[in-house]
């Protein structure tokens, strides 16, 4: 019995390491999104709390949990209490088989790549839920236009996925980045390719602009969160940015060469290459405007599927070829 | 399928383009004025509160007619001694006020004048209403943030 | 281009539709005033812009006045209407202008002129439970306040 | 002048012995969280709007004070900034908005016309004289026609310390 | 099987209805099968207030019409009372008034321009661009007569207050400066692949219909019909510039916002050839209240968004007996129900963004 538990001893702290690393990043995140944007704007940002306005993000989320728990009237009950729950728990389980470091893994699945795409899809449900249950009309555009999205976006998601996974052979996050030690696969020209289309539709996972067509702000006033207030509200901000950090994460490990890099610490290389993409995508969201919902879907099928099946066709021949 | 593949490359071009102006962007110096801490230097013409220098003002009661809003109220008598007209009512009406300067204008005597101040900022609607123009200290309850010490 | 050649070739057409001409305006009478507007619009005068439809309430009647504009002859033909107190209605003009449509239902809401023929002559500006029309002269409502006069 | 505000879960923690310690260190945080981030809700009526965005933009950075988050929809803010004219035909929504708003929530009434009516006070039929003729108590008015964007941040910073000074209702 | 349309209420309160104007939309999925706007959510009756204003004691209300144009409002009731009592301006006066009308034409662009761009989401960058540029031109009015929105500044016969020293030093380093940042805008906004998808061929107007619903201003002139008050019925010595008028293609949201980038560009032209101009004079006008006119008067001037329209009737008090202002924005909202008939959702936002609305001057 106590070998039994004692085994768990070492998951359970790794899983409260990962937990403490995502309240923080998450956090992080929120106040480095607000100063790149008032860089770019060429404002100051939070300054007022702390140097910098570094404990803006902990004057948030103390404020958010004092805030007062409103449930709209006539709202689906259950649906509309699970909701945020669906949306973050996702994000939160992802970070299994994150490779942060050659030993900072919490456990290396040898189907970790097929995990993490799988368990990121379920939080659609969540935000479906959301714009059903809180029985307002501009949640439900909102849920129903992100249904359309993040299924029609999987596709080419997948495809660019498989593109890396040919070229390394296996499934496992640190198999894939042990194949990478010869030479990042982001320098082949197939797989930059491959690169640029995991970039576009993963910003079109996290709907985050030019894709953020479900929480349109200037259309459908706040899309599926509309009605939740306080420490929900606050969920699905943490959840938003958690999914940010994955999808820049598995990007950085896939194309980037995840941990490596010329000297020791090897967490340092990824958490480097992961923010640096991050910045880009928050570049991206201060500068362009948002596509329209027959326009996303349109680029994404018309465009984005069939290039990259042209992609995996490419690369399958170039691995037949070169042997 | 030529011409389809060309427009995508030239939008591509016009994103590339419209992030390097962002770019640009980060590096300029930001314009931000970080109010409390350095204030603005008020312009000579700023149009503040009302404001009223009571021994040079006659009562002439040509403010309160030219007023838009009837925001001052003002009555005055025949000083017997010193043979003029002198207030002993003037009150301004801050949240009646339009700030559009005709007072200031038409004063003959220029006793009447809008001053610099802008902050004003307060808790209680009685803060705002009847100010009585002829005692000295009448915008005191109006405080304001301190400035930063400008390390000289 | 003058008010008296506009007038003249109203004449010309409808003789008995003028009440008065003067420098600035022509008087129409109510009950022939759509086909003469018609006219403007389309003959070759071409009023094609319905500029501005406002009414003046004259303490016994309300004097609907309409601007037209043509960009021919790039000249500003005003025209009045006198309405007595008694029937205020006269004949929408949305089947001419469709920029009448707004215009109209904001004089009925200032003004209780009903324009026969107009779609959905409701309200504009002030809420739909509202009985009076304010810019009337006579017009009282509670919570009004007069500017004292200092 | 203290608005006493229920601090959640303040009756338990007050039984443990140094209960009132923890509670009065602990609300001293939460008036800091409270006043560093507040959400105000994107509300413009009329000109004081315009002033309104010209302090949320560069020149002046309404973010500096945490409050550059313009929330479109009231569940998610803290203050609700009244800038412009408040119309008869306008009232009821404006009531509605400030109920739909969660629970620690302040009103700065902008401008004149929110605070009285101000230009529009006499003869006019439409305008209703105030915010407060609406039934919302307002925390900080801030006076101008239209206020400077400074005037409103120094309304901003007085609504911190006066959410600073709140003293928690121990109940 | 009967379906139910959704009908959504685009409420008073609203980030993307330019103020408080309230769609009622019925949708049939995301199409909009019928739009009927509800105005008057800022009717603040300011023409029965003027029945009881002196003609000096109005000018502070014409600020708070269109109050992204204050000076075009102050110029328009100007010219009407002139034109009415027979008044000249002296010259300078009349060069003060184009710069600063151009002025704030350039500003109310500036602001129309960039909240078109955040309605297609563009969120907040475009817009604090803009008003960093407006900041300066606001800051330039501050320096002219005290306040930054609204002025006061013209007086019936010339304006209240002469231009200070360095003002005028101050207008062309603005000119310089905005020259180079609209070239950035047109990187920004204007040749980005996503903003013309957005908006081209979205809410087409063609002429036809902008001339029967009364629409003018750069809506008009969008839809292809070269139309500007300033050329074709010159007022204020606005024949002694030389500018030309931008005309849009076919009318749709793209070009309703280009002509108005485009004209941005021609307002600096015009500025400085009025600062290079600038007559010697005094252009103070007192406040007179003894204005007692009778009769009735119509002047149009070219407003941002528009004719803006003083209709005047004076029976010899000192208070005008009617006062009838014809806001160009509400004959150019009139037109969005037939617009935005079969479009989506994000495109009827966008139509709404490019007509360009005041609720001020559209609720009086």
């Amino acid at each position: 019995m106590i070998g039994f538990v004692t085994s768990y001893i070492p998951l359970l702290l790794k899983g409260l390491a990962v937990l403490g690393f995502i309240a923080l990043s998450a956090m992080f995140l929120i106040w480095l999104e607000r100063k790149i944007s008032a860089k770019i704007q060429n404002r100051l940002g939070p300054m007022m709390t702390g140097p910098h306005g570094a404990f803006q993000s902990v004057a948030d989320t103390v404020k958010l949990l004092l805030k007062e728990n409103i449930m709209p009237t006539g709202a689906d009950t259950t649906i509309w209490w699970l909701a945020p729950f669906f949306v973050t728990v996702p994000a939160v389980v992802a970070f299994l088989c994150m490779p942060f470091g050659s030993h900072f893994i919490v456990h290396d699945l040898n189907v970790g790549i097929l995990f993490i795409c799988s368990i990121t899809s379920i939080s659609v449900i969540g935000v479906f839920m959301a714009g059903w249950g809180s029985n307002n009309k501009y949640s439900l555009l909102g849920g129903m236009r992100s249904a359309a999205q993040i299924v029609s976006y999987e596709v080419p998601l997948l495809l660019s996925v498989l593109v890396v996974i040919m070229e390394s052979g296996t499934l496992s996050m640190q198999g894939i980045v042990r194949a990478q030690e010869l030479g990042w696969f982001f320098l082949k020209p197939n797989v930059f390719i491959a690169f640029v289309i995991y970039l576009i539709s993963a910003t079109a996972e996290t709907n985050r602009v030019p894709f953020d067509i479900p929480e349109a702000e200037s259309e459908l006033v706040a899309g599926y969160h509309t009605e939740y207030s306080g420490m929900k509200f606050a969920m699905f901000f943490v959840a938003e940015y958690t999914n940010l950090f994955i999808v820049s994460a598995v990007a950085a490990t896939l194309f980037l060469g995840g941990w490596l890099g010329p000297f020791r610490p090897s967490m340092f290389w990824f958490l480097l290459k992961a923010y640096t993409i991050i910045a880009f995508l928050m570049w991206i969201r201060w500068t362009l405007p948002r596509v329209r919902m027959d326009q996303m879907m349109g680029f994404a099928w018309k465009f984005l599927v069939p290039v990259s099946l042209v992609n995996v066709l490419v690369t399958g021949w170039l691995l037949v070829v070169k042997g | 399928m030529l011409k389809e593949i060309y427009q995508i490359l030239i939008g591509f071009l016009s994103i590339l383009k419209g992030l390097g102006v962002t770019w640009k962007n980060i590096f300029r110096k930001p314009v931000t004025m970080e109010y409390p801490l350095d204030k603005p230097v008020m312009t000579a013409k700023h149009r503040g509160l009302v404001d009223l220098i009571p021994d040079k003002c006659i009562a002439c009661l040509q403010c309160s007619k030219i007023c838009p809003t009837a925001a001052l109220v003002v009555s005055g008598i025949m000083n017997p001694e010193t043979k003029k007209r002198a207030p002993d009512k003037f009150v301004y009406n801050t949240e009646l006020c339009c700030f559009c300067g005709l007072c200031e204008e038409i004063c003959p005597t220029s006793a009447l004048f809008m001053n610099k101040c802008y902050e004003i900022a307060c808790y209680q609607h009685a803060d705002l209403t009847p100010i009585d123009l002829l005692r000295s200290n009448k915008y005191q309850h109006l405080t304001s943030p301190r400035t930063r010490e400008r390390k000289k | 281009m003058e008010t008296a050649i506009v007038s003249k070739s109203i004449q010309e057409r409808f003789p008995d539709a003028i009440v008065e001409t003067k420098p600035e305006w022509i008087c129409l009478k109510k009950e022939i005033f759509t086909p003469v507007l018609q006219f403007l619009k389309t003959g070759h005068l071409a009023f094609i812009n319905l500029h501005c439809i406002t009414a003046v309430d004259r303490q016994g009647s309300v004097e609907v006045v309409y601007h037209l504009y043509s960009f021919e002859h790039k000249w500003m033909l005003t025209i009045k209407v006198i309405l007595l107190d008694s029937d205020l209605t006269i004949d929408s003009l949305t089947s001419l202008w469709s920029a009448a449509n707004w215009l109209e239902r904001e004089v009925f809401d200032l003004f209780g002129v009903k324009f026969t023929g107009h779609p959905d002559l409701r309200r504009i500006l002030n809420p739909d439970t509202w009985s009076e029309h304010p810019l009337r002269k006579d017009f009282k409502r509670d919570g009004f306040i007069p500017r004292p006069v200092r | 002048m203290a608005v006493n505000e229920r601090i959640p879960g303040s009756e338990y923690l007050e039984k443990f012995p140094g209960g009132e310690v923890i509670l009065a260190k602990s609300q001293d945080v939460f008036n800091w969280a409270k006043g560093a981030s507040l959400w105000p809700l994107t509300f413009g009526l009329a000109c004081c709007a315009i002033e309104m965005m010209t302090t949320g933009a560069s020149h002046f950075d309404i973010d500096r004070f945490g409050s550059g988050v313009f929330r479109a929809s009231p569940r998610q803010c803290d203050v609700m900034i009244i800038a412009g004219t408040i119309c008869v035909k306008m009232q009821d929504s404006i009531k509605r908005l400030y109920d739909q708003m969660p629970e620690p929530k302040y009103v700065i009434a902008m401008g004149n016309c929110a605070i009285s009516g101000g230009i529009f006070y006499h003869d006019s039929y439409s305008v209703v004289k105030g915010a407060e003729a609406v039934g919302i108590p307002v925390d900080v008015y801030v006076a101008g026609c239209p206020p400077r964007p400074e005037n409103l941040l120094n309304g901003i910073i007085k609504l911190q310390e006066k959410i600073r000074s709140t003293k928690a209702r121990v109940t | 099987m009967d379906y139910e349309e959704l009908i959504i209420n685009m409420g008073p309160q609203h980030p993307s209805t330019h103020g408080v104007l309230y769609l009622e939309l019925k949708l049939d999925g995301e199409i909009v099968v019928d739009c009927r706007p509800n105005i008057g959510y800022l009717h603040r009756s300011i023409e029965k207030i003027a029945e009881n204003r002196t003609f000096v004691q109005f000018m502070p209300f014409t600020d708070r019409l269109d109050y992204l144009a204050s000076m075009n409002n102050n110029l328009g009731f100007c010219l009407t009372m002139e034109k009415l009592l027979q008044i000249e301006a002296p010259a300078r006066a009349q060069y003060l008034r184009v710069i600063m009308a151009e002025l704030n034409r350039v500003a109310s662009h500036l602001f129309a321009v960039s909240t078109f761009a955040q309605d297609l989401g563009a969120y907040a960058t475009p817009l604090f661009y803009a008003l960093r540029d407006r900041e300066k031109i606001v800051q330039i009015f501050d320096q002219i007569c005290g306040q930054r929105l609204t002025y006061n500044y013209m007086r019936i016969g010339g304006v209240s207050a002469d231009i200070p020293v360095g003002v005028d030093q101050l207008i062309r380093d603005f000119i310089i400066y905005e020259r180079q940042m609209m070239a950035e805008y047109d990187d920004l906004l204007t040749n980005n692949v996503i903003f013309r998808a957005r908006s081209k061929m979205i809410g087409v107007l063609s002429k036809e219909s902008a001339i029967d619903h009364g629409v003018t201003g750069p809506n008009l002139r969008a839809s292809g019909f070269k139309w500007d008050l300033r050329k074709d019925e010159p007022y204020l010595m606005y024949d002694q510039f030389d500018f030309n008028v931008p005309v849009g293609k076919n009318g749709d949201s793209w070009d309703r916002y280009n002509v108005r980038m485009l004209e941005i560009m021609e307002s600096l032209k015009i500025i400085e050839q009025a600062l290079n101009g600038l007559p010697e004079g005094d252009p103070v006008a007192k406040i007179n209240k003894a204005y007692r006119p009778t009769g009735e008067i119509y002047v149009r001037t070219e407003n941002p968004r528009g004719e803006l329209g003083f209709y005047v009737v004076g029976d010899g008090n000192p208070f005008p007996y009617r006062l009838k202002i014809r806001a160009p924005s509400f004959s150019n909202l009139s037109v969005l129900t037939s617009l935005i008939r079969g479009l989506n959702i994000s495109d009827a936002v966008c139509v709404l963004g490019s007509l360009d609305v005041v609720m001020g001057e559209i609720d009086r």
